[in-house]
């Protein structure tokens, strides 16, 4: 059961990251791919918590660990280019 | 010996402070050195005269067989005597002749240089010490021609001299080599014994073109023929110097000095002979033609370089007796003459032969030196160039070759124009109407006078008593030039016999031509529209078309755009790697396999270059760092998925930082532009996916070929009981390789210095100031 | 797996190549970012890759239980991250200030020192 | 300094001092170094009120658990519907928090919680915009966050 | 004997840490980077003795035995590069004490001198191909900041093509390493000599050739030297010549390194690549030069040319042993004379405020005693005897004519013609000829410690040149040792590899 | 108006332009990540970590404080300038190598001393540590200098 | 085996909040609405996933640390999220033609950076 569970949550997590990589490439705004890319870093997060469950291996929630507490500072690094007037027209 | 030859070089540095102490003797009292050395010389008369040869021998560079090797045989004394006599009357010469210029001190320091290394040429027993005096030689020249360096015309010409002399410098160094090679031995004194060995060398042809080469361009042989006449750009007692007994005699003494070892073939009479009879007509022709001086007696000069390689050419005992007589004779006529150029030019200020005449009676000293040395030139009795002209004359009439009517002809057309020549320098400044001057020009002052005077005295007292030297030294030399002992008196009367009657006719046919000298010179004026496609021509097409090459080359190579700069590397990268295949078959080892890949592990490599295809195509700067930030979580994952817990987070955070460091920067430039065509793009994705292929390639071959374990084995077994750590990959990083890792901060520390400096340190010029953040 | 990274890995450098040819420096400085990420996957895969024995030695141990992955490609590709995040780092603000003082970002425009 | 920031001091210490800086250890640290200043320091004026609030911040806790699943099952909703039924709005509401502490807490709140996203506060702390996905009463939703910003602010306080 | 071989890099690491810490005193500054200078060739000195002594020193740091942690291994080649980096480095801190601003320090200008030849260093000594990219790291990183350091817009423009592609070489070298350990598992170059002997593979080949274009970009070799003509005239003049003197001798000496060591030079094609690449460098270097008219591209371009003498002599390795000498003598003199020229074109600069030839002029009336502090490491660069340059160039011609590569002999000959043909062009636009207006003011500020500098770098020269046989036996002892790596892998290794 | 007297006063350039929003969570955040990034460098040698990821998550920590507040406030934090931190760190790594050269020993090698303490027993302290600290020091400096300086370029 | 149960339950239903988020992030129509999606079944999701890895384990270490991830993600989610709801507004990316209310429209002042209040309207 486990194991359907893993697959299950397996294949779940490579949609959805399909999902937010259309998205990241599709735009159409920046601010569209950030939200795309932030989701990535989730589902990353989420992808390494199934590892670790499924291979025993506890070591591996650090990744996850740096991962929630750094991957925000992308969203808020972009934040800051747009709020600075940075390229208007680069989308 | 070796003291001697470094006493120039060693003196060179003191001449200035001489010259600031006694700033009116300074030539009288430098003049000391050579005739000191003279005297030096003449003390291993009597020694070399019986035929031994007097050696010394310093270690230098042992391994590469270059001992400071010197010989001193009769050769290499008649050379030694001629340079520093010579050059002791050229110092008191110049001392007063450049009185008072600011250059004269280092005038004073290259010819001292110049003189210890015409020396070091004539006196070095070994090949290779030989070249380094012979290279010297063509450096301090060249300085000594560009002695009015503000002058672009002396810059270009001391430019051309040495161009023509380094290059075949290098033909040269090669031929020694060579020679020292088949030869066995880099010493002349050991070559010279072993001539079979050498022509019989299937290396000797080479061997004797490229040494051949040497000595023509420094001797100025057709067509190399041309940078002499040029040279007068240098002042008049350094163009005595150079042409009467050193510089351009240097490839004559060499050639002299191997024939033993190389001489007596056909490729040897062919070359040299060939290209002696060229060059002395040429250059005979071309004197007569000239009107300018100094460039009358340098075309004189030509042709009695190409006489001296063709007697040698000719290599019998007579012509090189011939050849010693004749170098003698032409060196004291020519060092009189020039200096006595010299003394027209500082007395009256002209320098043509057009713009002088009648001033005999003004300049009685200088007239009646230029007198006797013109008339030795003539080859006219009692002078001591006859001796050296008959004998001349003998050599040809006595060769026994299929080319000797050629040569013969050649050598009488030399001596009938050479009377014109001479014609012209004994007659023309001193005889008929007065060329007007603004003065009166007055005598010399004796300093100047000696020189000339004392030259051409010599040639008509050796002329008169041949005997001073023909049984001891003219016989010393030709016996180390032949290889053999000779022991030939001469004499100024042999009776009249055919080389006396061409003689004769010689200098008939040349008053004739000097009295219509103007007529000749209009009617050959064709030469000047030949001399359009003449060497001298292409030595400066070959210069043109060098700059024009090197321009050429540095548009297409150095173009400036990176791009052409990446492609060009990464394809011969590839096409070197396709070389190393198409050799080594075997090595690719193309194994695809993708039987063993988890659902989510393709997922994840699928989003990785779906992201990297993405921060390629969009056309958003921001949008391709967002698929960079992708990027980097997919290889995170990656590096999750097989087992690199540090890499992983350590790939997360860089990205992250990554990512906002291109944030910060991306704000003040401009976005993407569409810049280039679709075929170039096309044309890029090409060379990008070659690349990328290489590399798969080279990666599954890799794969396919590992066979030994890793010393990853030892790490992983030692880290913790000897490294006190679990984690191994940490372990690694600050114990089993921590250099690496110092190594790698260092790293980081330069980066920051550099970004600091980058963004702290603004040079004058710039302008972009930090502007209005929006907009 | 090996298969299929080997071809990630050839993808990586053709993209970063072409990157580093176009005419933007800041696509330049995407093409380095990407060709640093395809040398340190280069030197992973051929290292060998390993699924789920991550080279740590476990509490107990002395040696970890059974195969680990390569521990030493590992340490390596760390270095070289670092190293070319330092040197990426040097570059970034290096084609911010070429393109202050060139007040382009174009390579073409930049070609004034090669004669 | 704050009780909070002793209370992570103490945690730390304490992992160290055991030589230990697992998460659970840091945990136990952490819950001992509740008891000794919520119980043992409670005459230090700074940390008097700290054993009280405890209990309040895991009633807050619990709140937002709740939501937080509603709100993600309405999402699931509005992801598998048809978009037509959404009606999106940004709407003012007025702030009683004052402090940025309380008006942090309270916006990340509402952007966890049913339909809400907090997109900023006005520079006068005055008025914090939202993002409504259903907007269906606007009273409504000013008391839904009004209840939210009392217990944010009973644990603050 | 240990603390020998490491030195050479602690002390540039050390002075280099200490100067960023003390970068605000300019006391601090000036003190280390003199003190550093000189302990750094004492060290080196003693390093070369002391190799000269045993054959090879290694040291295996972190005391883990070899081939599992990082060794040093100081060859006379490591030795003899290690030393002249320390003189080159010395020349440079001296110089650079008269020459460089106070902004300039102030933004780092000595921690990245003394950490450039620590990377320098480092580069010659390590046994360990990994360890090699990171020295390559440090080394190239610290030429990038000096590179920027001004900001002028010609500086950044060289920059980015610098940057750019040293840093695909980087990315080679890192592959290359990559596929190479993949391949057989260690790092240690004595171990993959050995591994690789036991390997019957032609993926060494092919690695091989990755390894040569990552190195041939570094020393700047044809076809991949469009990097240094780029950017090599932009810098301050102290690093223009640090730079010309050391940094493409650094991929020099890994070619010399790793096709002496690892690649045999016996396998046909990198036999041949060597060659043609030798001969290429050299005519299209100097070629390049001929259409020049600034002092330091002139000077640049040469650089690439002379790359093309040193790869002759590893090309005829195999063939002849005094090739290769040839090819280690040149190395020794070509640094200390073209580090010496840059130096000059610097000084003169100061003179007249420019580096265009047509806008100089006159310094050999002005200044005799500088004109002949130019013509001696021109006439040496040259080939011109009894220098230094001479002997390098006539010892590799003559090995050229031993191995029969007469096409690459010719080549030799015209290219020292050439470039005899440029050093003439400099000297008669900078020194003989009149100038052409009058100077621009002249730089402020005592320039004894300059001409100081440069007339020890061409009393060097003469001395090389003077006394050849020392310097000679050095080039063939070391040549001899890099032709038998069996030396080299035993000392590493131990007896039983 | 009243302001949290806990929050270091912002700039007021900063005040306008950030929000507030983030810049409390930033107040937050700082000293969390900073923990972390001890964390990290504590027990890197054992787990997952050590002196690189601790210095960059203290960077990132830096990186958070810069955005959140203002970039004076981001040197605030660090307290001396970066580069005097990257400075110490390749000092304190350098001289860590040199520990071993004093007793005859090559470069590098490491040395152990073990602590023994009352209640936990051995713990083993070494060179690589404090290595490892120098590391973390040179990634922390070097992160900062660069993400500092240039976002004091923008403003 | 209840625990399996318990980790499978937890663990399915954190990834389908997190592919509902990948879903939605691709279907929603505005910046706004993606954000919804992605903050709240993002932070569920992957909370929900560690939940599961702590019961798995069931081991103090483990728990402590997914509980620390939970917390990270809680503290900057909704932090990621309006910085760039806030930033993408501030910027004019196009918003759902369908909105009933914009209480935001003109109140931010993008030179001096101030938002104003709806109160200022009647004051200005
Ligand atoms: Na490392
Ligand atoms: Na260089």
């Amino acid at each position: 059961m486990l194991q359907s569970a893993i697959f299950l949550s397996y294949l779940l997590l490579s949609l959805a990251l399909l999902g937010a990589l259309v998205r990241l490439v599709r735009g159409p705004t920046l601010p569209d791919r950030v939200v795309a890319l932030e989701l990535m870093a989730s589902l990353t997060v989420a992808f390494i918590g199934i590892y670790a469950l499924n291979n025993d291996r506890p070591a591996f929630l650090d990744v996850a660990m740096v991962l929630a507490l750094t991957a925000f500072l992308t969203a808020v690094g972009f934040a800051r280019y747009l709020e600075k007037g940075g390229h208007r027209g680069d989308q | 010996m070796l003291t001697g030859i470094l006493s120039g070089f060693l003196l060179a540095p003191l001449a200035p402070a001489l010259h600031r102490l006694f700033p009116r003797y300074s030539g009288w009292l430098l003049a000391l050195l050579p005739a000191g050395l003279t005297l030096y010389f003449f003390s291993h008369w009597h020694t070399v005269t019986q035929g031994d040869t007097v050696m010394s021998r310093f270690a230098w560079v042992p391994d590469l067989a270059m001992p400071l090797s010197f010989m001193l045989d009769g050769l290499s004394l008649l050379f030694a005597l001629m340079i520093c006599a010579i050059g002791a009357l050229i110092f008191i010469y110049a001392g007063r002749y450049l009185e008072g210029h600011r250059d004269l001190p280092r005038l004073y320091v290259l010819l001292l240089c110049f003189m210890a290394a015409m020396l070091g040429v004539v006196l070095s027993d070994n090949l290779i010490v030989l070249f380094v005096f012979w290279e010297l030689t063509s450096i301090t020249s060249y300085l000594l021609i560009g002695f009015n360096h503000e002058d672009a015309n002396a810059r270009a010409k001391a430019l051309q001299g040495l161009i023509v002399t380094v290059g075949g410098g290098l033909a040269l160094m090669t031929g020694f080599i060579l020679l020292g090679h088949i030869g066995g031995s880099y010493e002349l004194s050991e070559l010279i014994t072993r001539g079979d060995t050498i022509v019989a060398h299937p290396l000797y042809e080479l061997t004797l073109v490229l040494i051949v080469l040497g000595a023509f361009t420094k001797s100025a042989q057709f067509p190399f023929h041309f940078w002499l006449p040029n040279a007068m750009a240098a002042p008049t007692p350094v163009s005595a110097y150079l042409h009467s007994a050193t510089m351009v005699k240097a490839g004559i003494y060499l050639l002299a000095r191997l024939h033993p070892a190389m001489g007596g073939t056909e490729l040897w009479l062919l070359l040299l002979g060939s290209a002696g009879a060229i060059t002395m007509v040429l250059g005979i022709f071309l004197a007569l033609r000239a009107t300018g001086i100094k460039r009358m007696l340098a075309y004189s000069t030509v042709m009695a370089l190409g006489t001296l390689t063709l007697l040698i050419g000719l290599g019998t005992r007579t012509a090189l007796l011939a050849a010693m007589s004749y170098l003698l004779a032409h060196s004291l006529y020519k060092g009189a003459l020039f200096m006595v150029a010299g003394i027209i030019d500082h007395q009256t200020g002209r320098k043509d032969f057009l713009d002088t005449g009648g001033w005999a009676r003004y300049l009685p000293v200088t007239s009646a030196s230029a007198g006797l040395a013109a008339l030795s030139l003539a080859g006219v009795m009692p002078l001591f160039g006859f001796i050296a002209k008959e004998q001349l004359l003998e050599a040809g009439l006595r060769l026994d070759h299929a080319l000797a009517p050629l040569f013969i002809a050649a050598i009488v057309i030399a001596a009938a124009l050479g009377v014109a020549v001479a014609a012209v320098i004994a007659i023309r400044p001193w005889f008929g109407k007065p060329a007007p001057l603004t003065h009166t020009p007055s005598e010399a002052p004796p300093a100047m006078l000696l020189g000339p005077a004392l030259l051409a005295s010599l040639g008509l007292l050796l002329g008169l008593i041949p005997g001073l030297i023909d049984r001891s030294l003219l016989s010393a030399a030709a016996s180390a030039t032949l290889g053999e002992a000779v022991t030939q008196p001469l004499a100024l009367w042999h009776g009249i016999n055919t080389a006396l009657l061409i003689s004769i006719g010689a200098v008939l046919v040349g008053l004739v031509l000097f009295r219509y000298w103007q007529g000749f010179r209009h009617y050959t004026r064709w030469a000047d529209t030949l001399s359009r496609f003449g060497p001298e021509q292409a030595y400066h097409r070959l210069m043109d078309g060098l700059v024009a090459l090197s321009s050429g080359q540095t548009r297409l190579l150095q173009s400036g755009y990176l791009r052409y700069y990446l492609i060009n590397t990464l394809l011969t990268l590839v096409a070197m790697v396709a070389a190393a295949l198409w050799l080594n078959p075997d090595a690719l080892k193309l194994h695809l396999d993708f039987s063993d890949i988890q659902l989510h592990e393709g997922v994840i490599a699928a989003v990785l270059v779906s992201a990297t295809l993405a921060a390629v195509t969009l056309q958003s700067r921001l949008g391709a760092v967002a698929s960079l930030g992708a990027v980097g979580f997919s290889i995170a994952l990656l590096y999750v998925l097989f087992s690199a817990p540090d890499l992983s987070i350590t790939q997360v955070l860089v990205e992250t930082l990554t990512v906002i460091m291109l944030v910060l920067v991306l704000f003040r430039l401009p976005g993407f532009l569409r810049l280039t065509r679709t075929r170039t793009r096309l044309a890029d994705a090409l060379v990008g996916l070659t690349v990328g292929g290489m590399v798969t390639a080279l990666l599954l071959s890799v794969l396919g070929s590992r066979y030994h374990g890793s010393i990853a084995h030892y790490f992983i077994n030692e880290s913790v009981p000897a490294g006190y750590g679990r984690n191994i990959v940490n372990v690694i990083l600050v114990d089993f390789r921590a250099l690496d890792t110092l190594g790698e901060i260092f790293v980081l520390a330069l980066a920051a210095t550099g970004v600091y400096a980058m963004l702290k340190l603004r040079s004058k010029g710039d302008t972009t100031e930090p502007e209005k953040t929006h907009d | 797996m090996t298969s299929l990274m080997a071809l990630v890995v050839g993808v990586l450098y053709a993209a970063a190549i072409y990157m580093m040819l176009r005419r933007s420096i800041v696509k330049l400085v995407i093409g380095l970012v990407l060709l640093s990420n395809a040398a340190n996957l280069l030197i992973f895969t051929a290292a060998g890759l390993h699924r789920d024995a991550p080279p740590l030695v476990p509490d107990d141990a002395q040696v970890p239980a059974g195969l680990v992955a390569d521990p030493l490609a590992q340490a390596l590709i760390l270095t070289a991250i670092v190293i070319g995040f330092g040197v990426l780092a040097f570059a970034v603000v290096l084609i911010r200030r070429a393109y202050e003082v060139v007040e382009a970002d174009d390579m073409n425009q930049m070609r004034d020192t090669d004669t | 300094m704050s009780p909070l920031s002793w209370n992570l001091i103490l945690a730390l210490v304490w992992a160290a001092i055991t030589g230990n800086f697992s998460g659970a250890n840091l945990l136990v640290g952490f819950g001992l170094g509740y008891l000794i200043l919520g119980f043992a320091l409670r005459d230090v004026p700074d940390f008097a009120r700290y054993r009280e609030k405890m209990p309040r911040v895991l009633m807050l806790l619990t709140h937002f658990l709740r939501d937080l699943l509603v709100s993600n099952l309405r999402v699931a909703y509005d992801v598998l519907t048809p978009t037509h039924y959404m009606r999106p709005a940004v709407v003012a509401v007025p702030l009683r928090a004052k402090t940025d502490g309380a008006i942090t807490i309270l916006a990340n709140m509402i952007s966890l919680t049913p339909g809400t996203l907090s997109l900023d506060v006005s520079s006068d702390r005055s008025v914090l915009y939202l993002h409504v996905m259903y907007l269906d009463n606007e009273d409504d939703l000013r008391k839904q966050i009004h209840k939210l910003e009392d217990r944010v602010l009973a644990v603050l306080e | 004997m240990n603390l020998l071989v490491i030195l050479p890099i602690l002390i540039p690491l050390a002075a280099g840490a200490l100067s960023l810490l003390g970068r605000h005193s300019q006391r601090v500054q000036g003190a280390l980077a003199v003190i550093g200078s000189i302990a750094l060739v004492i060290s080196a000195v003693a390093l070369l003795l002391a190799t000269w002594e045993q054959g090879h020193i290694v040291s295996e740091l972190g005391s883990w035995p070899a081939p599992f942690g990082i060794v040093l291994v100081s060859d006379l080649l490591a030795a003899i590069m290690v030393l002249l980096s320390a003189v080159t480095g010395a020349a440079t801190a001296f110089y650079s004490l008269g020459t460089i601003s106070i902004a300039h320090r102030k933004a780092g200008y000595f921690p990245l001198m003394h950490l450039l030849l620590a990377g320098v260093n480092g580069a010659f000594l390590t046994g360990d191909i990994f360890n090699l990219y990171v020295w390559f790291e440090v080394m190239l990183v610290a030429s990038f900041s000096l590179l920027i350091l001004g900001g002028e817009r010609a500086q950044m423009e060289g920059a980015v093509k610098y940057v750019t592609l040293n840093l695909v070489s980087s990315a080679l070298f890192l592959s290359a390493i990559g596929l190479l350990y993949g391949l057989v598992g260690t790092l240690n170059m004595a171990d993959i000599a050995v591994k690789l002997g036991e390997v019957d593979t032609g993926m060494t080949t092919v690695i091989a050739m990755l390894f040569m274009v990552a190195f041939g970009i570094k020393a700047a070799a044809f076809p991949f030297f469009f990097w240094l003509p780029a950017s090599y005239h932009t810098p301050q003049v102290a690093v223009s010549a640090l730079f010309a003197g050391l940094l493409t001798k650094v991929g020099v000496y890994a070619l010399f390194r790793v096709f002496t060591l690892i690649f045999g030079m016996d396998d046909p094609l990198i036999h041949q690549v060597l060659l043609w690449g030798a001969g290429l460098t050299m005519v299209t270097g100097v070629l390049g030069a001929a259409a020049q008219f600034e002092f330091r591209r002139i000077l640049s371009f040469h650089i690439v040319s002379q790359i093309g003498y040193m790869m002759m002599g590893l090309a005829l390795a195999s063939v002849s042993v005094l090739a290769l000498a040839g090819g280690i003598f040149y190395i020794i003199h070509h640094i200390i004379v073209k580090a010496n020229l840059f130096f000059v074109s610097g000084l003169v600069y100061r003179l007249r405020g420019s580096y265009e030839l047509k806008q100089l002029g006159g310094q050999y009336r002005d200044k005799p005693w500088l004109a002949l502090l130019f013509l001696i490491p021109a006439l040496s660069l040259a080939g011109m005897p009894p220098l230094s340059g001479f002997f390098g160039k006539f010892i590799v011609i003559r090995g050229g004519v031993e191995a029969g590569a007469w096409a690459l002999v010719a080549a030799a000959l015209v290219v020292g013609l050439l470039t005899l043909y440029s050093m003439t062009k400099i000297w008669a636009e900078v020194f003989w000829k009149a100038a052409p207006e009058p100077a621009a003011a002249p730089a402020s500020g005592s320039n004894t410690l300059l001409y100081a500098t440069v007339a020890g770098l061409a009393l060097i020269t003469v001395a090389i040149g003077v006394a050849a046989q020392p310097v000679l036996v050095l080039a063939m002892a070391t040549a001899e040792q890099l032709l038998d790596p069996t030396r080299y892998i035993t000392a590493v290794l131990g007896g039983a590899p | 108006m009243t302001r949290d007297r806990r929050l270091p006063p912002p700039d007021r350039n900063a005040l306008r332009t950030q929000s507030l929003i983030l810049r409390t969570t930033g107040f937050f955040l700082l000293p969390l990540l900073l923990l972390f990034a001890l964390f990290l460098l504590l027990r890197g040698h054992n787990a997952p970590g050590g002196g690189f990821i601790a210095g960059l998550v203290a960077s990132a920590a830096i990186a958070v404080h810069l955005f959140a507040m203002s970039e004076a406030g981001a040197r605030r934090v660090l307290r001396v300038d970066p580069r005097d931190l990257i400075a110490w760190g390749l000092i304190l790594a350098l001289a860590a190598g040199v520990i071993g050269l004093f007793s005859g020993q090559p470069f590098l090698t490491a040395h152990w001393l073990t602590v023994s303490l009352p209640v936990f027993g051995e713990l083993k302290l070494g060179s690589p540590l404090l290595f490892d600290l120098g590391v973390f020091l040179v990634v922390l400096g070097t992160a900062s200098t660069i993400i500092i300086n240039l976002a004091e370029q923008d403003t | 085996m209840i625990n399996d149960l318990l980790v499978s339950v937890m663990m399915v239903a954190g990834t389908f909040f997190m592919f509902l988020a990948g879903i939605g992030v691709l279907r929603m129509p505005d910046l706004l609405m993606r954000l919804h999606a992605t903050t709240k079944a993002g932070t569920l999701g992957a909370g929900l996933v560690m939940l599961a890895v702590a019961t798995h384990f069931l081991d103090a270490g483990v728990t402590a640390r997914t509980l620390a991830i939970i917390l990270f993600i809680l503290l900057t989610a909704p932090v990621a999220a309006h910085a760039i709801g806030r930033a993408g507004y501030f910027v004019g990316v196009p918003l759902w033609d369908k909105m009933l209310k914009d209480d935001l429209k003109d109140r931010y002042d993008p030179d001096t950076h101030i938002l104003h209040n709806p109160d200022d309207d009647k004051n200005p």
